[in-house]
C-alpha cells in the first residue's frame, strides 16, 4: 500500500504495523517517534498498531539542537 | 564540593547545561561536550531524513549525558505539545525544553501560547523547563503551573549579548522556589559567571561554545566560570566603597 | 594546558597573584591561599615588632609560594626605594610591588614619584612591578623604563568596584609588550574573569578573598574565575549580534 | 650602649655587630633588614658591620599586606 | 521646531507625558506641571471621597492640559475595563492609559489579563495606551491589537532604576508602527535623554519629578532632556571609536 | 535661572564649552555655535597661511564669544609654553586650554609634561585650564599648581565613547576647589546630561557637534542636555530601589 | 429608600434618579462617573436612570496618580 | 634681506621691523603673533623690534580646532 511518510510518498506492506513499517523503511526502531495522521503512536504500541492504507505518517528523531 | 544541582527528581553535579546545536560536526562536539563538564544536554526533534541527526544520542550516550529534547522552532502551543509528546515516545524521557517563540527575528517566547503548553504537558505528567523571556510575572507564572525550573534568558537566543538586564534576573531569583536557569544569551565565560553570582541555579548555553573559534576551550572556560560564579555566590563578596580601603598595615 | 605567565626570568602556571592583607589570622589566610592556587603573594615590610607580621613568611614556605614585598603605605619615591632596598635585605629577593600611593582616601598612585621610583629601583637591579592607575600613557612610560610588568587597578584599592574602565584596560593591553597584570579593584569572581577575557596577563586580589565572609570558598572561585577568563580570551568568542540567531535546524 | 632601635631606646653591647646586635634583641637573623642610620646595611654585611654608640636603628620585616 | 507628537487623531508639540502621583500638594503639583510643558497627564479614578481627588482636574484646566485616565491597581482585565469605562463617564474621554498590573511588590504587567482588557476596550472604541514591559513580543500583539501607541517601561514603577534593558526597548522601536512611549523607570534627566535617543517617541514619568527634592527644578530638567535626546536621535550622532581622532589640524 | 559659571575672574550662563574643529565650512561652523548658546570656544594656533584659519576669529567676534586658545598638537612643556605665549600675543589672552598629548593613537595627556607646562603658564601669568585624564591624583595637582579649572576627559578624544568612568570623575567633583569641565570623548546629548548630573560645572565638546550629520541641530542637543543634567543636579533626584512602588493611591 | 454608596449605607429619596441622587449626596455632577449595581451608567442617562431601592452605587472621580 | 617665514624663504626690506614685516609679507597685523629666532615679540613692540637679516620668523594665528 502507499502511504505519505514525512511528506513522499512511499510503499510497505498492505496492513503494516508501525513496527513492520519502520522496517521496511530501513528506519531504526531506536530512537524515533511515530505519528500517524496526526496521532502520536505510543512506543509500547508500535507492535499492535496497524498503518491504514494511504495514512499520513510522520517519522522524528533527534537531531543536534538547541 | 557537594551542592548538587537538583531539577525534579534528578540531581546532577555540573550545572552547566548544553546544546548541540551549531557545532561543525559530531567529533567537535563530543569533545567540547566532554570539556564541559555537562550531564544534560538539548537536542531537538526532526524528520527521520533531516540531515544532521545521526549519531547525536550516541555521543551522549558514550559521555553518559541525559538528553533534553527541545521543541525549538514551535510556533503554538499545539505545535510544542505534539513534539513534546514525539520527543517522549523518540527518547524515552518525560523531560522536554519547552520553546514556543513568536518569531524569526528574535525568537522570544510566545507568552500566552507558552503558558498554555506548559500547562497541557504537566497535566501530561511532562517535566517542564520552559523556555521564558527575563519578565519576573511570566517566571512566576509558570512556576505556579508546576515547572520544574524555569529557565529566562539573559539576551536573545544566539545574539551573544549576555546577560541585559540583571535586575529582572535577581528579581526572578528572589521570588522563585524552582531552580532559575539562564538560558540564552551568553558570550563569553564572564557571563556565565556573573549569572550565577546573581543567584541563578544553571547556566544552559550551545552556540557560545559550539561557534566559538575553538569549542573545546570555550567549552572548558564555561565550565570553570560557572564554578567560579556559583561559588562566588556563596562566598559572602565584599562591598562595594565609593572610597579606598587599605589592604596592607599603616607604616 | 601549557601555558605559563612570564614575567622578567620567572614562570608561572598561576595566573592569580594575591595578596595576604586583610586576613583575620593565619589559618584562614593559609587555607585561602591553598584554594587560590597562586604560587606569587605580596607582603608588607614592617618593623620587627608590628602585629601581625610573624608566621606570613612560614605560610609562604610551607605552600611553596614565592614572596613579592610591596612598598604599600608609601609616599614618595625616596621611601619606596628605601623600603624595597629593606624588602630584598629581609626577603633575598630583587623583586618589588611598587607602590606610591598621593593620599589616603584614594590610595591611588602618585604618578610623578611612582616613575622616578620606578626609574630608580631599575637601575638598582630591582625586577619592578609597578601598581600604576588605568591611564595608557602612565603604563607605556613604565614599560620604557624597563618594569617587568605593568599593575593597573581596575578600581581604587579596597572599593571593590571591579572594573570601572574596560576601555583603558584593553588599550594598556593593546600597546604592553610586557605582561599586564590587573591590581586593585576586584570585587567577584566575573570581575577577574573580564579581566583575562580583557588581554590581562593575570589578576592581582587580596581583599576580595581574604574579607569574603568564606575566604576559601571566594579564592577558590577566583581560581577557576582566572582560567575560565584566559580560556574564553584565547577560544574566540562568537560576535554580538542585534537580532536574533538560531540554534537548531528549522522544522 | 643606647641605641634607638624602631623607635624606642634599647641597650646592646658596646661595640656590636648588626648580627650580635639583633641577637641582644632576641630578633631571629633570618627575614630581616636592618637600616643604620638610614643606611640598609646588606645582608652580607651584618657580621661586620659594627653598630655606632647612639644609633638610629631599624629592624624591619615582612608581614601581612598588600 | 515643528515635529509633533501624534497618538491616535491628537497631536502634541511635547513629548513629555506626566502622572500627577507623589505630589506632596496641588501647588507644587502645578508648579511642576507647568514647568514641565506637558500637555498630557495622567490621573487616577477612585471613589469620590478618596483624600486627594479634589482640584486635580481644575489643575490640568487651568493649565490646559489633557487628562489621560488610567487603570491603576487593576489586577484583572475585568478591573480594568470597568474602570476604564467609569473614566470615559467621568472625564469624557475615551483615552486611556491601561495598566493591569500581576503584584504590589513588582506592579509588573500581567500579559495575558492586559491582552484581553486592551482587545475589548479596542472593541468599545477606546483609544488604549498600555503600559507593559519591555518584551518586544508583547509591544508587537498590543500594537496588532490596536493600541495607539505602547509605553514600554524602563525599570518597575517608582525604582528610578532607568531604563535597565535599552536592547529591548530598541527592538521594540524597531519593529513598531505606533509612537512607542517609555513609561515607568525614569529616575534622573539622563534617563529621558537616553530613551529618546534609543527612538522613543515620547517619555511618561510621574515620581521622578513629582517626589524629587525640588519638583519644579526636576521637570524644567525633564522638559529640557526629552527635547535633547529629540534633538540627538534626529541629529546623526559621532561614530564610537576605539582609538582616539583629533578635533584640531596637525601642527 | 541665574546660576553663572565662574571660571577664574569671568562669568558665564552657558555651562557649554565648545571647539571649532571638525567643521566642514565656516557657515556650518557659525550656525552651529549660534545654536549651542556658548560663550567659550577653542581655537588653535597655526602658522598664518595653514587652510582654515581665515574668519574664525570674525565668526566668534560676530557672535559675541570669547575665544580660548589651546596648545592642541603639542607633545612637550616647551612646545605648549611657547605657543601658549604665541597665542596670548595673537589673540590678546591669558586664557589657555593647555594641552600636552603622549601620542597621536590616544591623544591622551602626558601627565608630567602637563604639570610642567601648567606650573611655568601659571607662574607667567596666565589662566590654565588643563586638558587632563580622569586620574583624581592629576586633577588636584593640577588644581594646587593654581589651574583656575580641572578639565578631565570622559573617553579619548574624538572617540565619541561618553563617560567611560563615572566614579574618576565623581572622585575629581568631590575634592576640586574649581570647576570641573568635562573635556573630551562626549558622543550624544545623553553623555552630556549625565555628565552634569555627576556634578561638573560645565562641558567642552567639539566634534560631537561638528562632526555629527545635522551639526545645528546637535548644537541644539547639547544646549539642551546641559541644561538639563544642571538642573537635575539641583533637583534632588529620587533613590533608587529594588522593589517597585506605587504611583498611584491604592484602589 | 437606603442605599449602599461606595461602600457606605446612606439615604436618598425614593425613586431617585442618578442625577438627583447625585445632588442628594452634594456630589457635583461634573467629573464624576456612577455605577449601578455593577452598571456604569452613561452621563446621559444620568437624568432618565431610576436608582432602586438598596442599589450598590458606585460613585467614582480623578485622583492625583499615576 | 632674506629671512625664514613659516619655514619658506622670503624677501622683506633691509632693517624692517616686525609691524613693517607683517606689512611686507601681507599679512594683517591683527590676530597674529610673531616669534623671531624662537623668541615670542610682544603685540606692544612690533613696531620697534628689528628683524635681524636671516632670521627664523614664525607668524601664527587662530585656526579651527580644539
Amino acid at each position: 500500500m502507499f502511504i505519505q511518510v514525512n511528506g513522499s510518498e512511499r510503499d510497505v506492506p498492505d496492513g503494516a504495523t508501525v513496527t513492520e513499517m519502520l522496517a521496511a523503511l530501513g528506519v531504526p526502531a531506536r530512537g524515533v517517534a511515530v505519528a500517524v495522521d496526526g496521532t502520536v503512536i505510543a512506543r509500547t504500541n508500535h507492535d499492535q498498531t496497524v498503518v491504514p492504507d494511504g495514512a499520513d505518517v510522520e517519522v522524528l528523531t533527534a537531531v543536534q539542537g538547541g | 564540593m557537594d551542592d548538587p544541582l537538583v531539577i525534579g527528581d534528578r540531581q546532577y553535579n555540573s550545572r552547566l547545561i548544553t546544546g548541540t546545536g551549531g557545532a561543525t560536526n559530531l567529533a567537535v562536539l563530543e569533545r567540547a561536550l566532554k570539556a564541559s563538564g555537562t550531564e544534560l544536554t538539548t537536542v531537538s526533534i526532526r524528520r527521520v531524513d533531516t540531515a544532521g541527526g545521526t549519531g547525536v544520542l550516541e555521543v551522549l550516550e558514550r559521555l553518559g549525558i541525559d538528553p533534553l529534547p527541545n521543541t525549538a522552532g514551535c510556533r503554538t502551543a499545539a505545535e510544542a505539545v505534539l513534539t513534546a509528546r514525539m520527543a517522549r515516545e523518540a527518547l524515552g524521557t518525560s523531560w522536554v525544553k519547552l520553546e514556543v517563540v513568536a518569531d524569526d527575528r528574535t525568537l522570544l517566547p510566545d507568552p500566552v501560547e507558552l503558558l498554555e503548553a506548559a500547562a497541557t504537558l504537566i497535566d501530561d505528567g511532562f517535566t517542564v523547563l520552559p523556555y521564558t523571556n527575563d519578565d519576573p510575572v511570566l517566571a512566576l507564572r509558570l512556576e505556579e503551573l508546576g515547572c520544574a525550573a524555569v529557565m529566562p534568558l539573559g539576551s536573545p537566543i544566539g545574539t551573544g549579548l549576555g546577560i541585559r538586564n540583571p535586575h529582572n534576573i535577581e528579581l526572578i531569583v528572589a521570588r522563585a522556589n524552582v531552580p532559575v536557569i539562564l538560558d540564552a544569551g551568553i558570550g563569553t565565560a564572564s557571563d556565565a559567571t556573573l549569572v550565577m553570582e546573581l543567584g541563578c541555579s544553571a547556566v544552559l548555553l550551545a552556540t557560545a561554545v559550539t561557534r566559538a573559534t575553538d569549542p573545546e576551550a570555550m567549552a572548558t572556560a564555561m565550565r570553570h566560570g560557572v564554578i567560579a560564579g556559583r561559588l562566588a555566590h556563596g562566598a559572602g563578596r565584599v562591598p562595594q566603597r565609593f572610597w579606598a580601603q587599605a589592604s596592607s598595615p599603616p607604616r
